[in-house]
């Protein structure tokens, strides 16, 4: 199995059905889904078997050598991005083929051709995020960015008119951020006069083109990963797409651009990070961890707690800089790995769980979902499984990350950040046991308008399951990040090595 | 001053004038008829710069295409708001937010202006490459080579970003498919001789654009954008414009499946993504790009059409 | 002052007015005018450094990396103005 | 020793887990399935407990592992401290789980309630045979978990704010324990449980971080094991179901923290280490005052269930009064009482649960005359209530008599006037109850309530309580046989010396 299918394969295959799904009708659009499901699952598979056995792969495309081609590869951290991205992927697109298959969210739903275009963008998405995952050119990433930036907001807009204003102030944030990115990326081009990730990192020096370029360049993807305080575009964007559209941004699409902050952050802009920035960035985060956790206590809509707990998660992710900055080896890296693939299951599960709820109920009410435990068992116990691992509960993925935040904090003496975590982990178990204590109440709690679907509620609990047996899936974890080691990532301090 | 022309001091004062100007006018119609100039005026900085490629694109897409988007935009939206502003907030405090983004901005841009003026004054290694590389990308244009064959990864997604584009503007505006282009009709004598005099040349251009973009500056991009404005020049003189509406999606998708078919198929024959042997690179990098001129055209014409949802006739300016 | 410095001034001062504009701007049509204003210096800075050395050719990749930008620019431009529309062209957009 | 039996520390805990999981699919009205999945799960368990405290009592090891990450491993041993623990968790789950069935005849959401309830067990013998401190924490954490639906299970008012009440307690022990513990294991690396301990030669070089570390540590266990100040929830939790309030909070929760707070003391520390570290002293101290204040807050509460709930946080304190005394004779009491203790409570409990049952009493004002109507109800109270006081031969009086006996040996005289104080403090609030139960006429609605049906619990919920009675006086009058549970604390205490 040649590189150039291995990597190819997760980009094409999307972008390919995306076409079929357009140009086809509905019953073609039915039968590209489930064989683009089944083409990914066996990408991704044999993908992580070959970074197993080979270490990093890459790909020279047209056959041209970096600087002049551009290069496609897989280490470690972007086999686990794309096998992320492929799980959640499948899940959602079940819970979409059901979630579209009956009504629309009882809201201006447009004739039933608007949902028929989820597919073909949602397709797009799919492959853009693959593309950034495995791509390793800077202007490259500014197209997938790019990409996935207005398939975003193609995707809210579905939700119809009461979704625009938040699709419109989610474009201007994305098109900013892309714009600051490509600024960078001109000045960059302009100074060392490669595109190419691994030579610029090479060519580094701390010059003012180079501190200008880092600088739009962070603060673009910071606002695109809705870092506090450039946050307040996604709970509006986020709650109001419809369920699986709301899955897809909170899981993945964040994820793309903290991936990309990682990649500038570690391989092109080492010389530039002194620990005194990667301190500011962990600040940063921990004000998302309390901010985030603080508005997702207020809240009275179920996907605007969600919402706003991703807010609080993104925080964690920008915990890794201030940790694994300079160091020699560290555990961080491993953290922020558990961090994103358990957050992302646990996230999407609870917003089709949300979804799945919305549809029986009719609204999100938080108070109208009383005894949803009772009435509605399935989507509330996926959602309660998502809650517990976001919570930090074992065995969960994040319990794991949290578990190797914290090691990694003592182990670097900065043991600041244990309060943060801690107090993190109590406001989410506060605003998330909220929620469940309103669906366990028995007293009072009427039946929902229509029953919950099973073919809603399935997805979730497969992905809430994953996210909560994360932890013992930790030595293949480990396994594929130190076969196939990221460039300038610090290697794993974790083995008795 | 070496090599510095009057033409040039002209020019660079030219621009940021014109964009203060487009972003000034309280009348948003004249913003954007000197916005339509800012980007004629870039198309002669390209010229000045030795960018013929991109003034074509620049005047065809950035000045045409936009512009054409934004009478669109315009001429749908309810006729008040778009010369009065109805002031809610107090002056006061507009004033201070556009000052506050001023500083911002300035700061910003200062830092850029610092990064212009320390960049070494050398050539990119790149540029050596592509000397070296040219002879085996089976093109004369060195643009053309880097955007099909160095770098033809990057034109596969961007022209991604134009279908999603299409895509969006549908799912936007609750159409079942970009089904047909529709579109208001003028019927008014003077474009329907426009449309006969100018219809029969812009054709022959595109194709021109598209053969010449091998060896000469132009290429798919611009020759679609070329052909762009005569499908629009067509539906608005009221000529059949429309394919019919089940085939429309396949010629807006049709590019971008073909791009996605050589690619994979460049894996199968030459063992690796958009590898084009230099024999054979120019006739795949030209069926690549007649398939991206026709898409092309039609997903541009279509962002110009669906943009809104009113057919009614174009009503006055 | 070569071309390339006195272009790449005019660039910086194009990236200024165009983020003003698109930050500060009530109407939203006239923000993306400003988007698109920013793009357009972040390519004339591109062709600028492009244009450093006074060869037979200028930088190629630089321009290709412009004619992908035009593109993208163009269609976002695009599905901003479709949503502006919808939105009534209004900040807060409550016209439905 | 030989590693032959590796695979029965996991069947033990998959005869509760997979019954457990398949109850909570199972659909309400499945009575018949339900319940032989229950009594087969319990019956299987006791049979293979039986197997392990056979093969530990001839020096067999058993354990099981699996190395998530490098320095974090699950492993589940049996030793003689966790085989004792683990043979009480599970008579008793088999005693309450007939008692349960009985019970909620006719209730609603019986699969949801025995799901949880055997998640339950599962956690607690996973605490039970925890062989590090990683292990122990995923499964005590997973213990809150599983007991916070339970203790909402009636999804009324009252239930959700005790079950609000007990997660804040509950997870913020959590996150101290785990904050403790990652510190220690960046000190000491991983920390398996070791009979005398491992940390003496730390003691000299991390004194000051030793004690942090050991105080977070009983924090966190504390929360569970109900050390006053941190014992707030525990009264409040008495409004859950009667088989819940007698299996958790007499047996499963409490017994976990007091459990973990033996471990920590002689299985980590070590008894002399932390002799050395002075922390025995404090301990001792607030378990002492724990014991007091339990008892003298029971004297006045008029609720009967919470009057028992305080008769706990009291006795469990016995146990931690036992671990902090240095000596042989005292680490029997404190271990021994850990048995008894559990026998005594959950007799009370589940006599408490046949009155609110039969006679829907639940004060104790309302027990007149309770005797002559539930004869033998009322003698099993009386057995188990004689024991608490420490009237011989009940079992009580032999936990107290050897933490009397070791507190002379270890020099801390004053713990038996303690000890005295509190068995009077235990008559003060057990005498009057059986005073009025025995010897008071029947107030005029009890004599209606006797006439309205036959006043005696059905045979299955009074078979448990009468059985666990019988097992107290056993307990007492054949201490010396070699398997009665002071003999078996014996084994451990010379073990740990």
């Amino acid at each position: 199995m040649s590189d150039a299918v291995l990597l190819g394969a997760p980009v094409l295959l999307p972008l390919a059905a995306a076409v079929l799904a357009f140009a086809g009708g509905d019953r073609l659009r039915r039968g590209v889904t489930v064989a683009l499901c089944a083409g990914l699952a066996l990408a991704a598979a044999l993908l992580a078997g070959a970074a197993w056995n080979r270490g990093v792969i890459t790909h020279h495309v047209g056959g041209w050598l970096p600087p002049l081609g551009i290069l496609l590869r897989a280490d470690g951290l972007a086999v686990l991005m794309v096998i992320m991205n492929t799980a959640v992927g499948i899940a959602v697109s079940v819970f979409a083929a059901g979630y579209f298959g009956g009504h629309d969210e009882g809201h201006a739903a447009g004739p039933h051709g608007r949902t028929a275009l989820f597919w073909p963008v949602w397709f797009m998405l799919w492959g853009a995020l693959n593309a950034l995952f495995l791509s390793g050119d800077v202007f490259n990433l500014y197209v997938t960015l790019e990409l996935v930036g207005l398939s975003g907001v193609a995707l809210i807009s579905l939700a119809g008119t009461k979704a625009w204003p938040a699709a419109m102030r989610y474009l201007f944030v994305s098109l900013l951020a892309s714009l600051s990115y490509l600024l960078g990326t001109a000045l960059l081009y302009g100074q060392f006069g490669v595109l190419d990730l691994a030579g610029l990192g090479r060519a580094m020096a701390d010059v003012p083109a180079a501190r200008a370029a880092a600088a739009l360049m962070f603060v673009g993807l910071a606002a695109k990963t809705a870092l506090v305080p450039l946050h307040a575009w996604l709970p509006p964007a986020h709650a109001g797409a419809p369920a699986p559209v709301s899955a897809v941004l909170s899981a993945l699409v964040i994820k793309g651009s903290f991936y990309l902050f990682l990649r500038l952050w570690f391989q092109v802009f080492p010389v530039l990070t002194p620990a005194v920035l990667a301190q500011a960035v962990g600040l940063f985060g921990s004000a998302a961890i309390l901010w985030g956790s603080a508005l997702a206590l207020r809240q009275s809509r179920l996907k605007m707690v969600v919402a706003y707990s991703t807010v609080a998660q993104v925080g964690y992710l920008f915990l890794l800089f201030p940790l694994a900055t300079g160091a020699a080896a560290s555990v961080a890296p491993l953290a922020i790995a558990f961090h994103a693939v358990s957050h992302a299951c646990a996230k999407a599960a609870m917003f089709m769980a949300a979804g799945g709820l919305m549809l029986a109920y009719g609204t999100d009410d938080i108070r109208a979902l009383r005894g949803a435990a009772v009435q509605a068992s399935a989507p509330a116990l996926a959602f309660a499984i998502g809650a517990m691992v976001l919570i930090g509960l074992p065995p969960g993925g994040n319990f794991t990350a949290k578990w190797l935040l914290l090691s990694a904090s003592i182990d670097t003496g900065q043991w600041w950040w244990i309060p943060v975590i801690a107090a993190g982990t109590l406001l989410a178990s506060g605003y998330l046991f909220r929620v469940l204590t309103v669906f366990m109440e028995s007293s009072g709690s009427a039946a929902p308008a229509s029953a919950p679907r099973v073919s809603l509620a399935a997805p979730a609990l497969v992905l809430a399951v994953a996210a909560l047996l994360l932890a013992l899936a930790a030595p293949a974890v480990t396994g594929v990040l130190e076969r196939a080691p990221a460039v300038g990532l610090p290697a794993l301090a974790g083995g008795p090595s | 001053m070496n090599g510095v022309a009057i033409i040039d001091v002209l020019l660079a004062a030219a621009v940021p004038v014109l964009a203060a100007a487009a972003l000034l006018y309280r009348d948003l119609f004249r913003a954007a008829v000197v916005f339509i100039v800012l980007g004629l005026t870039i198309a002669l900085v390209w010229v000045r710069l030795d960018a013929p490629d991109i003034a074509l694109a620049e005047a065809a897409v950035g000045a045409g295409i936009t512009g054409a988007l934004f009478m669109r935009a315009l001429g749908a939206l309810p006729g008040p708001t778009r010369s009065a502003h109805p002031v809610r907030s107090s002056r006061f405090q507009r004033l201070a937010v556009r000052g506050a983004a001023g500083v911002f901005a300035g700061i910003v841009a200062a830092l850029v202006a610092w990064a212009v003026v320390t960049v070494p004054s050398s050539d990119p290694v790149l540029t050596s490459l592509v000397r070296d590389a040219a002879p085996d990308s089976g093109v004369g244009n060195p643009v053309t080579a880097v955007l099909l064959n160095f770098r033809g990864y990057d034109t596969l997604l961007e022209v991604g970003v134009l279908l999603l584009a299409a895509l969006g503007v549908s799912t936007i505006g609750a159409h079942r498919h970009a089904a047909s282009l529709g579109g208001t009709r003028v019927r008014g004598p003077v474009i329907l001789a426009f449309a006969h005099l100018v219809l029969p040349g812009l054709i022959v251009l595109a194709a021109y654009l598209l053969w010449t973009g091998a060896d000469l500056p132009g290429g798919a991009f611009q020759g679609a954008a070329v052909l762009a404005g005569a499908w629009l020049i067509c539906a608005f003189a009221g000529f059949p414009a429309d394919v019919a509406p089940g085939r429309m999606p396949a010629v807006l998708a049709g590019g971008f499946c073909i791009f996605l078919l050589v690619a994979a198929g460049m894996v199968l024959l030459n063992g690796g993504l958009l590898r084009f042997m230099p024999a054979t690179a120019k006739w795949w990098m030209l069926l690549i790009e007649s398939g991206l001129l026709v898409s092309c055209a039609a997903i541009l014409a279509t962002l110009v059409f669906r943009l809104t949802d009113d057919d009614r006739p174009e009503a006055g300016r | 002052m070569t071309p390339a410095l006195l272009y790449g001034l005019s660039g910086a001062l194009l990236v200024a007015i165009g983020l003003t504009g698109a930050i500060a701007s009530r109407s939203l049509v006239r923000r993306i005018l400003g988007f698109n204003v920013l793009g357009s210096g972040a390519f004339v800075i591109i062709i600028a450094f492009a244009r450093r050395v006074a060869g037979p050719v200028p930088d190629p990749v630089s321009h290709a990396l412009v004619l992908t930008g035009i593109v993208v620019t163009v269609s976002a431009t695009a599905v901003a103005l479709a949503l502006a529309v919808r939105l009534g062209d209004e900040e807060d957009g409550r016209h439905e | 020793m030989t590693d032959t039996h590796a695979w029965l520390p996991p069947a033990i805990l998959l005869t509760s887990l997979v019954p457990g999981v398949v109850i909570f699919f199972l659909g309400e009205q499945r009575h018949v399935l339900r319940t032989s999945l229950n009594l087969a799960g319990a019956m299987a368990k006791v049979i293979l407990v039986a197997m392990m405290v056979w093969g530990v009592f001839h020096d067999r090891s058993y354990a099981w592992s699996v190395t998530l990450l490098p320095g974090l491993t699950l492993t589940f041993r049996a030793d003689a401290m966790a085989a004792m623990f683990a043979s009480l968790s599970t008579v008793l789950w088999l005693v309450t789980t007939i008692y349960a069935v009985g019970y909620l005849e006719g209730s609603p959401h019986r699969s949801r309630f025995f799901g949880f309830f055997s998640l339950c067990v599962t956690s607690t013998m996973g605490v039970a045979l925890a062989g590090n401190l990683f292990t122990f924490f995923v499964c005590y954490e997973l213990l809150t978990a599983s007991t916070y639906p339970l203790v909402v299970h009636r999804g009324t008012e009252k239930a959700l704010k005790g079950g609000r009440t007990y997660l804040a307690y509950a997870m913020s022990g959590g996150v101290a324990l785990m904050v403790g513990m990652i510190w220690l294991q960046a000190i000491a690396g991983p920390v398996d449980f070791r009979e005398g301990g491992s940390l003496a030669q730390l003691a000299v070089t991390h004194r000051s971080s030793l004690i942090a570390i050991f105080t977070l540590l009983i924090i966190g266990l504390g929360v569970k094991a109900a050390l006053v100040p941190l014992h707030g929830w525990l009264p409040q939790a008495m409004v859950a179901p009667a088989p819940v309030s007698a299996l958790l909070h007499a047996v499963a929760v409490v017994k976990a923290g007091a459990f973990g707070i033996v471990r920590v003391v002689y299985d980590v520390y070590g008894v002399h280490t932390a002799d050395a570290l002075g922390v025995k002293q404090a301990l001792l101290a607030v378990a002492a005052f724990t014991v007091v204040y339990g008892s003298a807050r029971a004297v006045f509460q008029d609720d009967l269930k919470k009057r028992l709930a305080f008769s706990t946080v009291s006795q469990v304190s016995y146990i931690v009064m036992g671990v902090a005394m240095v000596g042989a004779t005292s680490t029997i009491g404190g271990i021994v009482h850990l048995v008894h203790q559990g026998i005594m409570k959950i007799t009370l409990f589940l006599c408490a649960g046949n009155l609110a049952e039969s006679l829907h009493v639940h004060a104790v004002s309302e027990m007149d005359g309770a005797g002559r109507l539930m004869p033998l109800t009322m003698g099993a109270f009386s057995v188990a209530a004689l024991g608490m006081i420490g009237v011989p031969p009940a079992a009580g009086f032999i936990s107290k008599w050897y933490l009397g006996l070791g507190a002379l040996e270890s020099g801390d005289a004053w713990v038996i006037g303690v000890l005295a104080a509190s068995s009077l403090l235990n008559a003060v609030y057990f005498l009057p109850i059986l005073y009025a139960a025995w010897f008071r006429e029947p107030s005029a609605e009890l004599a209606a309530a006797r006439a309205a049906h036959a006043a005696e619990a059905p045979w299955a919920l009074l078979g448990p309580p009468l059985a666990t009675a019988a097992m107290t006086l056993l307990a007492g009058l054949f201490a010396g046989s070699p398997f009665s549970p002071l003999s078996w604390a014996a084994l451990i205490a010379a073990r740990e010396y």
